[in-house]
């Protein structure tokens, strides 16, 4: 129970600073929190008490001896799908920086209503 | 062999090729467009013994198109006023640019009113009904500068008319499952009756709008007077009279099979005779002649509506008589004022003045369109008036008729305004080089103005074609001579007498009066007046056109303080303000949107417990 | 003000989201397809780590788009950071012993890189993991001289070419077998390096993919700082 | 073709009646303005001396063939008007074509006249005569909305729009419409101080202001056609609300009564009143006059 | 070689991967590889749409029975959204052979073809996860090719864009999650079966996430925030694959989802309220709009909320004017971004008020901006009208007359805002006269387009017909889990 709360706990961080923090970065890092928890979450309902990777890596392993395997290969996706857009959030930054001089989101907002 | 589907073939592709004459070979353009109008009119003369219906199936839809007496009447006004308000803008339109996107809009225009009219089935009419409503606000913002605040009023009241139909068609379709026309007469009564009066209500909105009803009328006078003169004369003439059509059917086909026919009739019987009294105001303050025609219009327009809102047969009869002949006598007045002002460039009655004997076949135009829409005898427009008055005193509209009467009487100011200040009063310097316009813009204004004088004489040359097509709305017969009028006290006018009396004292007094000292009368010219003793100067101004009605306009100041144009504007503004104020949702911050992406989120959270009642 | 409204729906978010989880049970086998796959994945595909079977087999098509999201994110970056002119990375040079010992343990680091997406299908780790490796190794030299500089040349034929293979092997799939990414290739037996048809060569195309992809990634964007 | 020499008669006769007892109204309203007014005043046939010096008249000037052809639309209506009018009840002379036409067509057959007048003053270019046009056509909207009302209340009181079932219905003294519809006559009658351009209401040809407006550019035949126009339609104003109202006449002396006392009521209306600007006037029009109208209408109404 | 929906996605990918490698060469060529892997997909969908009217096409990746494998569907629901989405592809491509001529040009080429992959993605797969693969592949791109023109705004745009986004998959995700939690599998058809044995609560929610987290890109107010800004400061050819191909994919998702897994009523009546709500909003700030992409923008969030309100309908009829709407608007919004694009480029400014008098100098274009105006108002004959009209009677079937009602008001006010702009073309004076001319190729794309919408607009049976079994297919849920699931692998990949 506490894996869950732990990774709603990253999620709502991540939200937090996403939608309080002025500064640009800071917000990237929000969203990668935000994915960490997500991807935390994955891994802890794929879970299953004293059971082991799923790998056949020694004979004698046995199916019900081994946690879910699909969240697993669901998260790896994830991630690289988070890594991807914080890769490409973080170019917008340096574009952003390099057109605005500054870092904080309330003076980046010529294009409004 | 003629049917529907060449009728707009040709039509339609006749808009097509004109537009692509325009860019290869100019020379052919002109000459196709004559052809495909001519083309039209001998189509739609023969069709009624030709065609056959045709219906197939679009998507859901049943869509049909037939030809009935009704349709027929409209379609050929719509087919001849097409030909010679075409022939007009040949030379017209000679120096203009932009010809290709004219001539294709304007034929589009008229193949838009064919399929109106002889549609059978309620999709259908809307799909031309649109396509007539997007060419003619092509056209009408055709030519200037303010033309663009003008052309969007149009169609901005236009959809909003439009779409009060398209609403009609889709409660009638939710709950008849039908479009075609025939099956919604029988089945009209089937409907609940708030939904009755709800479909009637919109279809007259809708239809209301295009016929310039009040208080849908405040886009007409600018359309009018902005569009290119040939458009103007068809627009009046014609596509107003798709309103016209189209509230003949809703009033007599629909509302008189509900329970609220009386209060429909009483209603629209008063917003018309309202119009016409206001129009009639409205154009008599005009400084610009065009606007006068426009407001005038829009006050036939209002007879014409009385006329079908009252519903008995010499109203519907004077109502679809007055209908064909405005569609004549308006165009012709539009085209002898844009024929001032293809000579002049000016239609501005402060400022054009004493054309009669430079541009006399104009003039001749003009007066018979004055005399028919004042519909003093001998012309046409008196068959009409008279019919209107007599069904509406009959009929038991005393109040109703008071109106008609004060808005026609009203009427002669405009139209003496109209006539005098362009044509008559002093002859000024600045005009002394006017030529009268070239032919093909002479020759169609005074054949119709012939034709005005003959419907005087013999209007059983309307009134039977008429009286065939009032078998749509049910039976009535109109077996009168050719050339009288009947009402229903069994009162009546012979027009023959009243021509021949006319006439034969008009021809004497004529000849005594020209031929009495014809050596010792001369001629002098306007500047050689009586003035009291004092030699009016080289420069000074005689002329008296700048406020020409004050008084009046004094007395009834009150009635034009209030402007319906003022108040729809004042909407409009304050609705763009609103908007204004609702974009502001759109911050610009990205966090303020994520923000309410979270709170879309927790609200919905928060009512799904509230909704279901989730136990967590 | 913001802060307080941004707590309040996010309090409201989360305790919604947590009540959602309260009643299901922690750490409890559940009857998924996770099972099957426990199941029946080795003889399916040939691959003992069943996450891997999972990843490349039976969800290879997954996986097809993992690559393309990287993929994109490189030629994104590429497009957003674009510049005309070639610049220089902005960074010191490291100490001496940064640069000796990275010196020393990179071709390691690119050798474990390797090591770790050709075992994908035998031990934990696979194509994405080891390109992240070696990707790493190269980072840590861009970090340590200045002047060390990747063949953009040879890194874009990498990914290209790399990402055409991953397809290509999805269609030969649909040409000799029957569908798209289908195993054409023979299982061999389990726990052995050539084994599991073509997961090997997908998560070596997938390996040196997300390698020269990262690599040209970072380069880019140190290039770009200023 | 049989001819009916009675209507022959009728046709040729009734104009130059109409004529001359106009004209002799007219100078019969000069004297007694004159008189009135302290002046000795002309001749009763001085009217008819004016119109024969004008057409003797021998050089006229026009400033076109509008102005020309104006008079002419002013007799024909005028004449036109005569012939629809049943002149003397139930004579077979003076009938001539009142079965043909009615009431309404009346009405819009008495505006030909003014329009062509209008028409014609409006080509001589002098801003008196438009300015006269201006006002007379302002007028005619105040005066006409009274006396539509109370047509139309005569109208639907008896069910008919034609002349002779109105004479017919007419039949014995107490029967007038003045009697019968005293509130349509009211309004009736103050419209026709309008009608006929006395003061209050004689703004449009204002003599000492605007040189009589409309007419003031005619001269030699023109003004003779025109004043013979006028005299023509003055009797027929005056025939027309006999008929209406005084039920009608069965012999001339009847007639000249009638229309004489009728005459008398607009003559010395205006001879006691100043002028009406041209607003003022027609909103007096639509004030008591429509009211009165009006209420005949509601009485009608009411009682059928 | 065996045709197969698959080559929807694989083949623009390999493109993707190859262009690279081409512009090594030839950079001229690289602007050739779209267009060719467009019209080789047009081919493709010509061959398989009547085999995908007739029977879904069930196409099992790598081999694997569904649950247990990623599976493609391509019914007559997929089969015409593909089609569409080709279709716009190669115009936009055309358009964009003259249009995006400044470097990087390969990548954005590469982008697009990424992008059209992502979307059939979302079209074609059947299986959750994999969806939400392609969701991201897609709103990668677009982020990417907002920011393409690499100036002050466009990143601006993006980087909103992209926080938004990233909320979105963040919600996408946790849904999957919830699902594979109490469902155990990731297969649509799967989790449909499934789906009636989770509990109100935990359907309900998941509901919820989807909606939040794919009416972000759906563009539901209010979580469309970025919209304008993207549309507007992307590239002209993005703004109209936006609105042609990124929108229409989402919500394809949304709907696919929602009425697969999520049957009842009172759910589907929020659409409709969120669909009206988004609408009226949207047409109003788009009134008020300067800038004419923006106004475009806006314009666009209006049509997605007519379509959500006929989606939300729950009817046959409704998902079928809905798919309709979905057709046209993506036809026509196309044009228009075409046109404005080009407008924009001759008058120098993105501002409406700089637009004054280019009918005359820029003729065609400012014709094909009028053209498209006219026909998205809903104005026959073009292909917008049927939509509307077919939109307004399923709502009126559905007793909602309120709602015909806001829809004619937004109609009106679309009125206003777009013949604003097409009688400033037109009828104002000339400002300043562009001796560029616009491309052939911008303009043979916009007549294609101009023609197809034409064409619709008289022959509307030709699309209905094809619609009938699309909507039938969503509406049918029963149907799509038969076919999803119990047919065997092996005989769906049909041989050549």
């Amino acid at each position: 129970m506490i894996y869950y709360a732990a990774s709603i706990l990253l999620i709502l961080i991540g939200m937090y600073a996403v939608l309080v923090k002025k500064n640009i970065i800071k917000i990237v890092i929000g969203l990668s929190i935000i994915d960490s928890g997500v991807h935390l979450l994955f891994i802890a309902i794929g879970y299953v008490k004293d059971a082991t990777a799923p790998i056949y890596s020694r004979p004698g392993l046995e199916a019900g001896q081994m946690v879910d395997p699909v969240p697993q290969a669901l998260v790896l996706t994830a991630i690289v799908i988070g890594l991807a857009v914080t890769a490409v959030a973080l170019s917008l930054v340096i574009r952003l920086y390099d057109h605005h001089k500054t870092l904080n989101i309330n003076r980046i907002r010529k294009l409004k209503w | 062999m003629v049917s529907l589907t060449t009728l707009y073939e040709i039509t339609f592709g006749g808009a097509i090729l004109a537009f692509i004459a325009q860019h290869t070979i100019k020379q052919l353009r002109t000459f196709i467009v004559i052809v495909t109008s001519a083309l039209g009119v001998y189509i739609v003369w023969r069709l009624p013994s030709q065609a056959t219906d045709i219906s197939f199936r679009l998507g859901d839809f049943q869509i049909l198109w037939g030809v009935n007496e009704y349709s027929q009447l409209f379609a050929l006004l719509i087919a001849v006023l097409g030909f010679f308000t075409l022939i007009y803008s040949i030379d017209f339109m000679k120096e203009r640019e932009r010809l290709g996107y004219f001539y294709m809009n304007f034929l589009i225009v008229i193949g838009g009113m064919y399929g109106i009219v002889y549609s059978q089935d309620l999709i259908s009419l809307f799909f031309f009904w649109e396509i007539m409503t997007w060419s003619s606000f092509m056209l009408v913002i055709y030519c200037c500068d303010d033309a663009q605040s003008i052309g969007l009023k149009y169609f901005v009241f236009s959809a909003i008319g439009a779409y009060a139909m398209l609403t009609a068609i889709v409660l009638i379709w939710a709950n008849l499952e039908t479009t075609s026309l025939s099956v919604l007469f029988e089945n009209f009564t089937n409907l609940s009756s708030g939904l009755q009066i709800t479909v009637i209500v919109l279809f007259i909105v809708g239809f209301g709008v295009k016929s310039a009803m009040m208080p849908f009328h405040v886009w007409a006078p600018d359309a009018y007077a902005i569009s290119p003169t040939p458009f103007t004369a068809l627009f009046s003439g014609a596509l107003s009279k798709m309103g016209i059509w189209g509230l003949g059917i809703v009033l007599l086909k629909l509302a008189a099979q509900s329970g609220f026919y009386v209060w429909v009739q009483d209603i629209v019987a008063w917003i018309g005779a309202i119009t016409a009294l206001l129009a009639t105001f409205y154009a008599i303050v005009q400084t610009d002649a065009k606007k006068l025609l426009a407001y005038s219009s829009i006050g036939q327009l209002g007879y014409i509506i009385v006329g079908l809102a009252i519903g008995t047969p010499l109203s519907i009869m004077s109502a679809l008589f007055l209908a064909m002949l405005h569609g004549i006598f308006k165009a012709m007045l539009f085209m002898s004022a844009g024929a001032v002002f293809y000579r002049t460039g000016s239609t501005d009655m402060n400022e054009v003045t004493g054309l009669i004997r430079k541009m006399p076949w104009t003039f001749l135009t003009a007066l018979f369109g004055i005399i028919t829409v004042a519909g003093v005898p001998p012309l046409g427009g008196f068959a009409a008036k008279w019919m209107l008055y007599e069904a509406t005193i009959q009929s038991g509209h005393y109040f109703l008729v008071i109106v008609l009467f004060a808005a026609s009487t009203a009427a002669f100011l405009y139209l003496y305004r109209f006539i005098f200040s362009l044509f008559l009063g002093q002859e000024e310097k600045e005009y002394a080089d006017i030529k009268e316009a070239p032919l093909t813009m002479t020759v169609p204004m005074v054949i119709m103005a012939l034709f005005t004088l003959v419907v005087g004489v013999f209007p059983g040359i309307f009134i039977n074609p008429i009286g065939n097509a009032m078998g749509y709305f049910g039976n009535y017969t109109f077996n009168w001579d050719v050339s009288s009028l009947l009402n229903e006290w069994g009162n009546h006018v012979d027009m023959m007498t009243v021509v021949m009396t006319i006439g034969a004292i008009f021809i004497i007094a004529a000849i005594f009066i020209t031929i009495k000292n014809y050596r010792t009368t001369r001629y002098v010219t306007t500047k050689d007046i009586h003035t009291s003793g004092e030699i009016p100067t080289e420069n000074e101004n005689l002329t008296y056109a700048v406020d020409f009605y004050k008084p009046f306009e004094r007395a009834i100041a009150p009635v034009l303080k209030r402007s319906i144009d003022k108040t729809y504007n004042l909407i409009a503004e304050n609705l763009e303000s609103a908007f204004d104020f609702l974009r502001y949702v759109y911050t610009g911050n990205g966090q303020t949107y994520a923000l309410y992406v979270v709170l879309f989120l927790a609200v919905l959270m928060v009512f799904a417990e509230l909704i279901f009642g989730i136990q967590l | 003000m913001r802060k307080v409204i941004a707590v309040l729906l996010l309090g409201i978010f989360g305790y919604y989201i947590f009540a959602l989880f309260v009643n299901v049970p922690f750490g409890v086998r559940h009857d998924n397809v996770g099972q099957h796959y426990l199941e029946h994945s080795v003889q399916e595909t040939g691959a003992v780590n069943i996450v891997t079977a999972i990843v490349v087999s039976h969800r290879g098509f997954d996986t097809l788009g993992e690559v393309t999201v990287l993929f994109l994110a490189a030629t994104g970056l590429g497009a957003i950071l674009y510049d005309k002119k070639g610049k220089k990375r902005r960074l010191q040079n490291a100490s001496l012993i940064v640069k000796v010992a990275s010196k020393l343990i990179y071709p390691l680091i690119i050798l474990l890189g390797a090591y770790v997406f050709v075992h994908g299908h035998l031990t934990p780790g696979g194509g994405f993991q080891g390109g992240a490796i070696i990707a790493t190794g190269v980072l840590l030299m861009f970090i340590s001289y200045r002047r060390f500089e990747t063949n953009h040349n040879a890194l874009s034929w990498v990914e290209s070419l790399a990402g055409m293979t991953f397809v290509t092997i999805g269609l030969a799939g649909l040409i000799w077998g029957t569908s798209f990414l289908q195993n054409i290739l023979p299982l061999g037996t389990p726990n052995t390096l050539l084994s599991a048809g073509v997961i090997p060569l997908i998560y070596i195309a997938v390996g040196f993919k997300v390698g020269a992809e990262l690599t040209a990634l970072l380069d880019n964007m140190l290039k770009t700082i200023k | 073709m049989e001819i009916n020499w009675s209507s022959v008669i009728g046709i040729v006769a009734t104009p130059v009646i109409a004529f001359i007892v106009g004209v002799l109204y007219g100078g019969a309203v000069r004297k007694i303005t004159a008189r009135v007014q302290n002046r000795y005043g002309p001749p009763i046939t001085q009217n008819l001396f004016d119109i024969i010096k004008l057409y003797s008249k021998k050089t006229a000037i026009q400033h076109g063939v509008m102005q020309h052809l104006g008079p002419v639309f002013a007799i024909t209506a005028s004449v036109t008007s005569l012939y629809f009018i049943p002149v003397i009840k139930d004579s077979p002379y003076f009938q001539n074509f009142s079965f043909n036409g009615d009431l309404i067509f009346l009405l819009y057959m008495m505006v030909f006249g003014s329009l062509g007048m209008a028409l014609g003053a409006g080509q001589t270019g002098n801003p008196n005569s438009a300015i006269g046009v201006s006002r007379g056509l302002s007028q005619m909207v105040g005066y006409e909305i009274p006396f539509v009302l109370a047509l139309v209340a005569i109208m639907i009181q008896f069910k008919t729009t034609s002349l002779n079932e109105l004479l017919a219905v007419q039949d014995h003294f107490t029967n007038w419409i003045i009697f019968q519809s005293p509130l349509a006559f009211v309004a009736g009658i103050l419209a026709f101080l309008g009608m006929m351009h006395y003061a209050p209401f004689d703004v449009v040809i204002a003599p000492a202001e605007i040189a009589s407006g409309p007419p003031s550019e005619f001269g030699g035949k023109y003004l003779g056609l025109m004043m013979t126009s006028g005299s023509i339609f003055a009797f027929v104003k005056l025939v027309l609300f006999v008929d209406i109202f005084l039920g009608g006449a069965s012999d001339f002396i009847t007639l000249i009564i009638k229309t004489f006392l009728l005459y008398m009521i607009p003559v010395l209306t205006g001879i006691v009143s100043p002028r009406f600007r041209t607003e003022q006037s027609i909103l007096f029009f639509w004030k008591w006059p429509t009211f009165i109208g009006i209420l005949a209408i509601i009485v009608v109404v009411l009682n059928g | 070689m065996s045709l197969s929906p698959v080559q929807f996605i694989a083949v623009p990918l390999f493109a993707a991967f190859l262009i690279p490698l081409i512009g090594k060469a030839s950079k001229e060529t690289v602007k050739l590889v779209p267009g060719i892997v467009l019209l080789y997909l047009s081919y493709v969908a010509l061959n398989l749409f009547p085999r995908g009217l007739e029977r879904p096409i069930v196409e099992h990746i790598a081999g694997f029975n569904p649950p247990f494998g990623i599976t493609l569907y391509y019914g007559p629901l997929a089969a015409f959204l593909t089609t569409l989405v080709t279709l716009i592809g190669f115009v936009i491509w055309l358009y964009s052979y003259k249009f995006i001529i400044r470097e990087p040009f390969e990548k954005y080429y590469m982008l697009f073809m990424l992008l059209i992959t992502g979307s059939t993605g979302i079209i074609l797969t059947g299986d959750i996860f994999n969806m939400f693969v392609f969701l991201e592949i897609t709103a990668i791109a677009a982020y990417s090719l907002t920011a393409f023109l690499r100036d002050k705004d466009g990143a601006e745009a993006a980087f909103k864009y992209l926080l938004i986004g990233s909320f979105s998959s963040t919600f996408v995700l946790l849904a999957i999650l919830l699902i594979y939690m109490q469902t155990g599998t990731l297969n649509l058809a799967d989790i449909a079966l499934k789906m009636a044995d989770v509990p109100i609560t935990m359907k309900i929610f998941i509901l919820i996430l989807f909606i939040t987290g794919l009416g972000i890109e759906a563009e539901i107010f209010p979580l469309n925030g970025w919209a304008p800004d993207a549309y507007s400061q992307a590239p002209s050819p993005v703004g109209a694959v936006f609105g042609g191909i990124v929108v229409k994919a989402t919500i394809y998702a949304l709907m696919r989802i929602v009425y697969l897994m999520f049957n009842f009523h009172s759910v589907l009546h929020f659409f409709v309220i969120m669909g009206v709500i988004t609408m009226l909003i949207a047409e109003m700030s788009a009134m008020r709009q300067h800038q004419i992409k923006r106004m475009l923008a806006f314009s666009s969030i209006g049509q997605m909320g007519l379509v959500i309100i006929a989606f939300g309908l729950g009817t046959e009829p409704g998902v079928r004017a809905a798919l309709f709407q979905m057709f046209n608007h993506a036809l026509i919004k196309t044009l228009l971004f075409f046109s404005a694009g080009y407008l924009v480029f001759h008058s120098g400014s993105k501002h409406i008020s700089a637009l004054d008098g280019l009918g005359r100098d820029k003729p065609l274009t400012s014709f094909f901006f009028a053209f498209g105006a006219l026909a998205i108002i809903g104005l026959p004959p073009f292909a917008g009208f049927w939509s509307k009209l077919y939109i307004l009677l399923s709502v009126a079937d559905a007793h909602l007359v309120t709602v015909v009602v806001l829809i004619l008001i937004s109609a009106v006010i679309e009125i206003v805002y777009y013949l604003r702009v097409v009688s400033r073309l037109y009828f104002k004076r000339e400002t300043a006269t562009d001796v560029r001319r616009t491309p052939l190729s911008g303009l043979a794309a916009m007549g294609i387009l101009a023609v197809v919408i034409l064409f619709v607009g008289l022959y509307p049976n030709t699309i209905l017909d094809w619609l009938t079994p699309a909507a039938r297919e969503l509406m049918n849920t029963s149907e799509y889990i038969r076919t999803g699931l119990h047919l065997n692998s092996g005989l769906l990949s049909i041989n050549f």
